[in-house]
């Protein structure tokens, strides 16, 4: 068992547990958006920054990866923490107005959209990868996969045929935090 | 043959030599990338064929590149008794000119860049000088290296053999000193003395972080875990860096000596070299030297007999910058798009297959062999306080002599700028300076004192990076140099996390409705408050330190940007929105040249009579500008 | 088209059947073939054993491969920082108005000319570079472009 | 061996999400007599932190079985079973309710009334967690040779890599040398001759090997066993009949292409078929001059195009490089995907082969000599003249030709005729180890070179099956049981199985009982649930358990409650979908997941009513396209039908059952198909629960069980292969009497049963007990009398007096 502390509270953890762990079990709120306890943690929303001193540095690390460790101390609410999870909420918002889930989440950031929302989209897929890793890791078949990179990057089907791997199990639409999967399932099924 | 003794070695060497420094004369052909594209290929044909008809009684061999590649194609004249002679920009016909000048029992006098009276030969106990006595005639009075301003600060350490040796030829490494160190390693001292060495020796990671290499390779060797993977991070991505390249077209087999002593002292029994494929000449050089190392004992199994055992495969690298990145690269080798993940475990615990891996640059593993070889004291003479040895810098943009430079640590700016590179050119001044690729920084004139080290970089805001060094002078926009990095690192962004992907983009918005006269002073806040979070949110080096371009021309160039935003103009007169072309009709003597060549029709005119631009169909291209003998065509 | 059997054997023989080798088993296929047939990377992902998705993923992600059949001449521009100072964007353009393609890379409709970007050629001190099959042009500006393009395109 | 149960019940609070809606402590105070050994409530037990605290209960209290009662199952419970497994805790011990999606997110009522609902839920799983049988499985061996039947060129590649890899294979082909195989290769694939060099070598290599043995093909008569051990029969000239044993099946059917119709163009020899030009390049004279390949035949797809013109142009690469006094032409609708590449143009260049792109909308028109076609480039009409004028062919139907061979695998037609494997969609832990391969263009049109990979992999497959069992890791399942005692042979199972994992029995062996492959089985459930004599047994699956599971629930549900069954797919994901999406609905409808709706037995939809639920609603995949069973929905359907004629048979309103379908994506549709469902049975009052009602129930019950009745549903959908499934309204009216005619039978010999079994009975009293005219009793009885099934006791008013039992 190692004890640290979040918000200067104490609270114990093993050694293989992650921040984001400790602070659900012990009810303290963190954000985030590509975690799902079904799969592993990938890490690329960034929500779920929190702000970490080990010793006598300190610094932003994702709870959902980060191991616990004896002594460290996590904050996470201050304002390097609020600025990140502010832009991203901001980014997202932005790149995708129609997510219900974001538009939820972003009410308690007090984000609103900016004058960089792009008008008239409907996709609302945020490339949080719980689609493509619950096709992989939990229905055990890689139905779904990334596709090219960067702002290309998209969820596809190989080849860009109606996947014949696909067992339409609908586990991708249940992961998918927003409706992204739902507008893409059709056309991966075609 | 199999090298398996110090006697097998020494024999080697011997043979060697010999072939280095025959007795008969010898011409060399930089024949590097830059000397390929220069056309090194032909005049090496040339100089071939040339020496058959002349039945010349020499060796025309080719070699890497020494750096000078503003002069390339390079051929070096060695003559028995005779400095060695370099000439610059040599092309075919002047490659038989001088073929027969060199049979002829003469050396031509034009093309000729610099003489070299002593080889350094640092790994082999000294210098050795190229002829003894005094020199007479032309060649007396040619300059020689030193008195070179480019090469006056360098000092050739990673680069010893570059532009000395045929990569291909085994023998000739070993005849410089080569795999002696490998064998003092293994016979003579164990692995945590070799760790000491190199900690002691202060080597810090020539990649881009300056992590002590020493302290990296002791952790490696405490994790738990079989098999332990050696790598050698050859995917130089950074556009303007090519050091790394260079030296695995002039030196592959100190590069492999490097990882066998790396691997010998991790407890290692395989490694791996992760190299751009965008690099076919490195690709092949390498392949060869595994290939001749391997057949020579030099890897695989109970190398020198002293019971270890090493190997070394080559991966390809698919094109893509993000696997510089340790575990995109890792990724990337076990058949893996290359994305990266936190690397809140570090990979030198779990790396590669999830074992403990260590990461090192090219340039990095060239060092080592040196070190072990002079010893820490010796390596640790060099540099600075804090930074030891040299590094490589690929000095290019806008100055005169472009090329690699090797200097010690410390070199001030100014001293590289304008001693070494020769200055900017004519007319222009000197604005910046971008040190380490995308993920560096601008440093601006006001700077120019400052030494090249790892801390004082890092203090100014940049960061040494792989060594990418590109000068700008006052026909650079700052706002456009930070758009470019930004439209980089946009492009080779993998995209899984969302700070790198959309954060990237979206400053990358912000600079656009600069550069389109549509910005306002409270976006600059905005840009520093995203920068901010990109730094701090996101996941990996190519995201967290892709607003360093921003970040440092906001600190240094703000003026630019306010003239941007307030004065709704380009001073460097490069933002296309910001900017206008018009012909000087004074200037103009209406060659017709530019109206042939704008592609809109923009331009109308008769001959000898001065032409005229539409401004609404201008595209901006800048076509005519180019073509426009005259300076006529005016850009503001 | 000769994406044969056995041409495709001989790729896939030199490599060990297991995941690791994907790119470098892609790699010899973008070699031979100059581009990725379905077929033949359905082929190296049954050989390696590894879902065509993420064959897919590999192919798509990394530059070097292309999915498309390509043209005969492939024309890179290199868009690295030395090039740009010295108007690699303008020179790029130019091949991308004189070939007439309508998105930032691509092949054009008679398969003659493929114009991609790239980041450095390593070619610094001879910037804005640009390689047309295996040549190297150095110090190129738009009218020497528009000769280059001429030139290939009688080849 | 009976152990003691020891089920520990963990429910999940979610972090708040279930927490807040539903009264979780009220949801354990119920549980408090439930069949449950350990209850505890955790934040998150999805989290490392609560897979931790749930192994330590594991350890301490010694529990055996688990459930969760969370969130989704199809989501979640591989997490659990990865992280309990260092507890000894396996897959098929841990039962998952899903509180989160079928009860907190859905429903607005207050937090006690959704704790009962939850209670009832869990309840249910309770039970059913209670009938579980631990079990070991077993390891297979893997010897002897492959078989490779059907024919189809990649079966040579298939024998090749096994020899390579040292494993023996038998290979039925027609031809009995290389040569002769080849000669016929355009026949399935043309524009192949190309590869001929390549396929020579693989082919010497395949005749030559010690480890191949080629047979002459021959009908197939049976092909029985299993993984390690299959046995095929075939008929010999002689009529007898050969078998061969084989570990596993490697079956590499083609598709043959007929020649192409070119009398009516007329032109004599110079226009021919590409099967003609073909015939003549085996035999080596080819007539020389201008070749003009012509592909058309927009009517046959793009597909059928594309593979035309590709074989047009290595016809035309194929003379151009061994023919130069041919001059081959190929002229292609633009919308195909000819030209290829930049290399492949300096090539077609280089042999001087033209290739020239006709825009489709105009047709091209043959001439003597020339034909004329519009380029989609300039729209100009352009000619080309010809000396000979090659028309392509085009492909046959492949499963006409292979009926004997299909009868017996589980390969079917889809649309267009071409031919599939059965069971593609399941998970892959379901889909066992596959040890029956499919290879050749059959399976879909392709060319030479990707059926020859095919077939590699087919290989591969194979010699992974024999790598996993030399591991001693290939292991049967144990899915399905069959009872060999209950058993009678009727081979209804064989039938309906949409995987072949009921065997197959040798043709003319009687009734003999069913044993079951688990190696191919998927554990639908179908068989089970339509077998007339109740004889097979879905492990852990059972009807058994969803019996207890139904009784269980309904009897914590109130009397307006409706019971709900959702198939694992289209059904289970689109009600969890729907509190995915925040939708709500009605809170009376208790869904319980079975793995496919063709797995219900008939007798738990009675059996639901004869405890007393309101009425029943099921939702699985849409029919005919999605069901992940092929028929398991209709199946289902038929089992609905019947229950509604028997409730309307016993007066009872029909609409108390309800079958609906949903996709995946579609939670609006689940939501609303509650809503609608629960809405109607709103107009109607709770199920009677006075002594008449109980007992039609018992006799509708009993009927369900009779199998006469299952036999009649089990036969009423017939094997997909048969062209009048599905769609075809043909006799739907007189079967549809006839399913009624036998019911009602069924229904009165159950009642009377029933009505005998408490006393002794002549027909008066009978008719009046039931309210039935004696006219139809009478046949009935005396029948049942007949049979042995009933006896008579004696004669009381010059009428027989019947009582159950024999005479």
């Amino acid at each position: 068992m190692v004890t640290f502390t979040i918000n200067g509270k104490e609270v114990q953890g093993q050694k293989d547990w992650t921040i984001l762990d400790v602070a659900r079990w012990e009810g303290i709120p963190i954000p985030t958006l590509c975690h799902h306890p079904a799969v592993e943690p990938y890490g690329a929303c960034r929500l779920c920054v929190v702000e970490v001193d080990e010793g006598r540095r300190t610094r932003i690390v994702i709870s959902c990866m980060y191991p616990v460790k004896e002594g460290i101390k996590v904050r996470t609410d201050t304002p390097r923490v609020q600025n990140v999870r502010r832009w991203i909420m901001q980014l997202l918002l932005d790149e995708s107005p129609a997510s219900s889930y974001l538009k939820e989440l972003a009410k308690s950031f007090d984000v609103k959209p900016s004058r960089f929302q792009k008008a008239g989209v409907s996709f609302a897929c945020h490339l949080c990868g719980l689609c493509v890793r619950a096709c992989q890791e939990v229905v055990g078949i890689q139905a779904l996969t990334f596709s090219n990179r960067g702002l290309k990057k998209e969820i596809a089907s190989p080849l860009q045929m109606g996947s014949k791997d696909c067992i339409s199990c609908g586990n991708c639409l249940y992961v998918c935090p927003s409706l992204g999967m739902e507008q893409l399932y059709a056309r991966m099924r075609a | 043959m199999q090298i398996t003794t110090l006697t097998d070695l020494e024999a080697v060497k011997a043979r060697g030599l010999a072939q280095l420094y025959p007795e008969k004369p010898k011409i060399l052909v930089g024949m590097a990338t830059c000397g390929m594209a220069a056309g090194a290929q032909r005049v090496l044909e040339t100089l071939q064929k040339r020496a058959q008809q002349l039945h010349w009684d020499g060796a025309v061999e080719k070699t890497g590149c020494i750096g000078f590649c503003y002069e390339e194609p390079l051929v070096d004249l060695i003559i028995p008794g005779q400095p060695r002679l370099t000439y610059a920009r040599v092309d075919q016909e002047f490659a038989a000119e001088m073929m027969t000048a060199v049979a002829a029992g003469t050396v031509p006098e034009e093309n000729f860049l610099a003489r070299l009276d002593v080889d350094d030969m640092i790994l082999d106990g000294g210098p050795r000088r190229f002829y003894e006595g005094a020199l007479s005639g032309f060649v007396a009075q040619a300059p020689r290296y030193e008195d070179l301003d480019f090469f006056k600060l360098q000092r050739h350490l990673a680069m010893r053999n570059c532009g000395f040796i045929d990569p291909d030829n085994l023998e000739h490494y070993i005849a410089r000193g080569g795999y002696f160190a490998l064998h003092r390693a293994l016979t003579s001292m164990t692995p945590e003395e070799v760790i000491e060495a190199v900690t002691v020796g202060g080597l810090r990671g020539r990649g881009g972080g300056g992590f002590p290499t020493g302290v990296k390779w002791a952790s490696c060797r405490k994790a738990k875990g079989w098999p332990k993977y050696v790598l050698c991070n050859a995917d130089e991505g950074d556009p303007g860096a090519y050091m790394d390249r260079s030296l695995i077209e002039g030196d592959p087999h100190a590069i492999l000596e490097g990882m066998l002593i790396g691997a010998y002292a991790i407890g290692s029994t395989e490694g791996y070299i992760y190299v751009r494929a965008e690099y076919p000449l490195a690709v092949k050089t390498l392949q060869r030297a595994i290939l001749t190392a391997r057949e020579a004992g030099l890897l695989g199994q109970n190398i020198f007999g002293a019971g270890f055992s090493f190997d070394i495969k080559l991966n390809l690298g698919g094109g893509a910058f993000v696997c510089g990145e340790s575990t995109a690269l890792m990724a990337s080798i076990e058949g893996r798009p290359g994305e990266p993940r936190a690397k809140y475990v570090r990979s030198v615990e779990k790396g590669l297959w999830n074992l403990p891996s260590n990461l090192n640059n090219v340039e990095t593993w060239a060092n080592v062999p040196l070190i072990i070889a002079k010893g820490a004291d010796w390596y640790r003479e060099i540099g600075t306080e804090g930074s030891k040895g040299t590094k490589i810098f690929s000095l290019v943009g806008q100055v005169k002599n472009v090329g690699l430079v090797e200097v010690p640590m410390g070199v001030t700016i100014k001293d590289m700028v304008n001693l070494i590179g020769g200055g900017v050119p004519e007319a222009r001044e000197f604005k910046a300076i971008q040190i380490g690729g995308p993920s560096g920084g601008c440093i601006p004139r006001e700077l120019w004192d400052l030494p090249i080290d790892f801390d004082s970089l890092w203090d100014a805001g940049a960061m040494m990076g792989s060594g990418g060094m590109i000068v700008m002078d006052n026909s650079t926009c700052m706002v456009d140099v930070a758009k470019f990095f930004l439209d980089f690192l946009i492009d080779e962004s993998c995209g899984k996390c969302i700070p790198c992907r959309l954060g990237l983009k979206r400053m990358r918005d912000i600079l656009e409705e600069f550069s389109s006269g549509k910005g306002s002073l409270a976006d600059l806040e905005e840009l520093q408050s995203l920068s901010e979070a990109v730094q701090d949110g996101a996941l990996c080096g190519l995201g967290s330190s892709g607003p360093n371009p921003v970040l440092t021309t906001l600190r240094y160039f703000r003026d630019e940007y306010e003239a941007h935003i307030l004065g709704r103009r380009c001073p460097a007169g490069v933002c296309k929105d910001l900017i206008t072309y018009a012909i000087n009709q004074e200037l103009c003597n209406g060659c017709m040249a530019c109206v042939r060549e704008c592609p809109q029709g923009a331009i109308t005119g008769e001959k000898k009579q001065p032409h005229q631009l539409d401004a609404t169909l201008c595209i901006k291209c800048g076509a005519c500008f180019e073509v426009c003998k005259f300076g006529a065509v005016e850009v503001s | 088209m000769s994406i044969s059997f056995k041409s495709l054997e001989t790729i896939l023989e030199r490599h060990p059947p297991s995941p690791e080798h994907l790119i470098s088993a892609l790699q010899d296929v973008q070699a031979r073939f100059h581009y990725l047939p379905k077929e033949a990377m359905t082929a190296v992902c049954d050989h390696l054993g590894v879902p065509v998705s993420r064959g897919w993923a590999v192919a798509t992600f990394y530059k070097s491969f292309s999915l498309e059949p390509q043209g005969e001449h492939g024309i890179s521009v290199c868009m690295g920082t030395a090039c740009h100072v010295r108007g690699a964007r303008n020179l790029y353009d130019k091949f991308r108005r004189d070939l007439g393609l309508p998105g930032e890379e691509g092949t054009t409709r008679d398969r003659k000319f493929t114009l991609r970007q790239v980041r450095c050629l390593g070619c610094c001190s001879m910037g804005p570079v640009a390689q047309v099959d295996e040549e190297i042009h150095g110090n190129l500006n738009q009218r020497k472009a528009g000769q280059l393009i001429k030139l290939y395109r009688k080849r | 061996m009976k152990t003691e149960v020891r089920t520990g019940v963990f429910l999940c609070e979610c972090g708040g999400k279930i927490s807040s809606r539903v009264d979780l402590p009220q949801v354990c105070e119920l549980l408090r007599d439930a069949p449950q050994t350990h209850l505890a409530v955790y934040p998150h037990p999805c989290l490392t932190p609560g897979l931790e605290a749930m192994k330590r209960d594991i350890q301490e209290q010694g529990l055996d079985r688990l459930l969760i009662g969370g969130c989704s199952t199809r989501v979640m419970k591989k997490r659990f079973a990865l992280g309990l497994a260092p507890a000894g805790m396996e897959k098929y011990r841990i039962e998952m309710v899903n509180l989160k999606d079928h009860v907190a997110a859905v429903h607005d009522d207050p937090p006690a009334e959704l704790a009962r609902k939850a209670a009832a839920l869990i309840a249910g799983g309770l039970a059913s967690l209670a009938l579980l049988e631990p079990y070991e499985p077993t390891s297979l061996p893997f010897e002897g040779p492959a078989l490779i039947v059907g024919g189809g060129v990649s079966g040579f590649v298939s024998a090749r890599e096994l020899a390579r890899q040292g494993m023996e294979s038998i290979i039925l082909a027609k031809a009995s040398t290389p040569e002769r195989i080849l000669d016929n290769l355009h026949r399935t694939f043309p524009g192949c001759r190309l590869f001929c060099g390549d396929l020579r070598e693989l082919l010497r290599e395949v005749f030559a090997s010690p480890l191949v043995t080629v047979k002459s093909e021959a009908p197939v008569e049976y092909l029985v066993g299993g993984v390690g051990d299959y046995r095929l029969g075939l008929r010999q000239p002689d009529g007898s009949v050969e078998e061969l044993t084989g570990a596993a099946i490697i079956v590499a059917l083609d598709q043959e292409f007929a020649p192409a119709d070119v009398a009516h163009i007329g032109g004599g020899r110079r226009v021919c078929t590409m099967q003609d030009l073909e015939d003549c390049l085996v035999e080596g004279n080819v007539q020389p001059g201008r070749m003009v390949f012509y592909v058309n035949s927009p009517q046959h797809g793009q597909e059928v195009q594309d593979f035309s013109a590709m074989a047009a142009w290595r016809d035309s690469l194929l003379l151009a490089r061994e023919t130069p006094q041919v001059k081959p032409t190929v002229v292609y609708p633009a919308n195909v995907r000819l030209p290829l590449s930049g290399a492949d143009l300096m090539e077609a260049r280089a042999h001087g082969i033209g290739l020239q792109a006709y825009a489709p909308e105009v047709h091209p028109v043959v001439q003597s000599g020339y034909l004329s076609f519009v380029s989609p480039g300039d729209n100009l009409e352009h000619e080309v003249e010809w000396d000979t004028l090659v028309i392509p062919g085009l492909p046959t139907d492949p499963s006409s030709r292979s009926q004997d061979l299909l009868r017996w695998l589980p390969i079917y037609p889809e649309n267009g005729g071409r031919l599939a494997k059965s069971h593609i969609k399941f998970w892959p832990e379901q889909i066992p180890d596959e040890s029956l391969f499919f290879t050749g263009s059959a399976g879909g049109i392709c060319d030479l070179n990707e059926v020859l990979q095919q077939g590699k992999k087919a290989a591969r497959g194979l010699l992974n099956l024999r790598e996993k069992a030399k591991q001693g890791r290939l292991v049967s399942p144990v899915v399905v049981h069959v009872d060999q005692d209950l058993c009678e042979g009727c081979g209804l199972c064989t039938e309906i199985c949409p995987c072949g994992g009921i065997e197959h029995v040798k043709p003319g062996s009687g009734p003999v009982a069913r044993e079951t492959d688990n190696h191919l089985c998927s554990g639908g459930g179908t068989c089970a649930a339509t077998c007339p004599y109740e004889a097979i047994k879905v492990l852990n699956n059972s009807a058994q358990q969803l019996e207890a599971r139904v009784k269980a629930m309904i009897s914590r549900m109130t009397e307006h409650d409706v019971l709900g069954f959702v198939c694992g797919w289209g059904g289970l994901a689109s009600s969890e979908q729907a509190a995915v999406k925040g939708l709500t609905y009605p809170r009376g409808i208790h869904l319980i997941a079975v793995n496919c709706l063709g797995s219900i037995d008939p007798s738990i939809l009675s059996l639901a009513f004869l405890n007393g639920v309101k009425g029943i609603m099921l939702a699985g995949c849409t029919p005919t396209h999605s069901c992940h069973y092929h028929y398991g929905v209709d199946h289902c359907w038929y089992r609905v039908n019947a229950m509604k004629k028997l409730l309307s048979l016993a007066g009872l309103e029909r609409r108390r059952i309800g079958i609906g379908y949903v996709e995946v994506n579609e939670p609006e549709s689940f939501a609303r198909m509650v809503e609608s469902h629960l809405e109607a049975l709103e107009q109607l009052p709770p199920l009677p629960q006075d002594d008449l009602t109980t007992t039609k129930l018992w006799a509708i019950h009993a009927t369900m069980h009779r199998p006469r009745v299952r036999w009649v549903l089990g036969t009423s959908l017939r094997r997909p292969t048969e062209k009048e499934f599905p769609g075809s309204q043909f006799n739907a009216v007189d079967a549809d009497e006839t399913m009624l005619e036998v019911l009602k039978e069924e229904y009165t010999v159950s009642r009377i049963f029933k009505a005998l079994t408490d006393q002794p009975l002549n027909p008066p009293d009978l008719g009046r007990m039931l309210a039935e005219p004696v006219k139809h009793l009478t046949p009935i009885l005396m029948d049942l009398a007949k049979e042995g099934r009933i006896a008579i006791r004696g004669w009381e008013k010059g009428y027989p007096l019947y009582a159950m039992g024999k005479a």
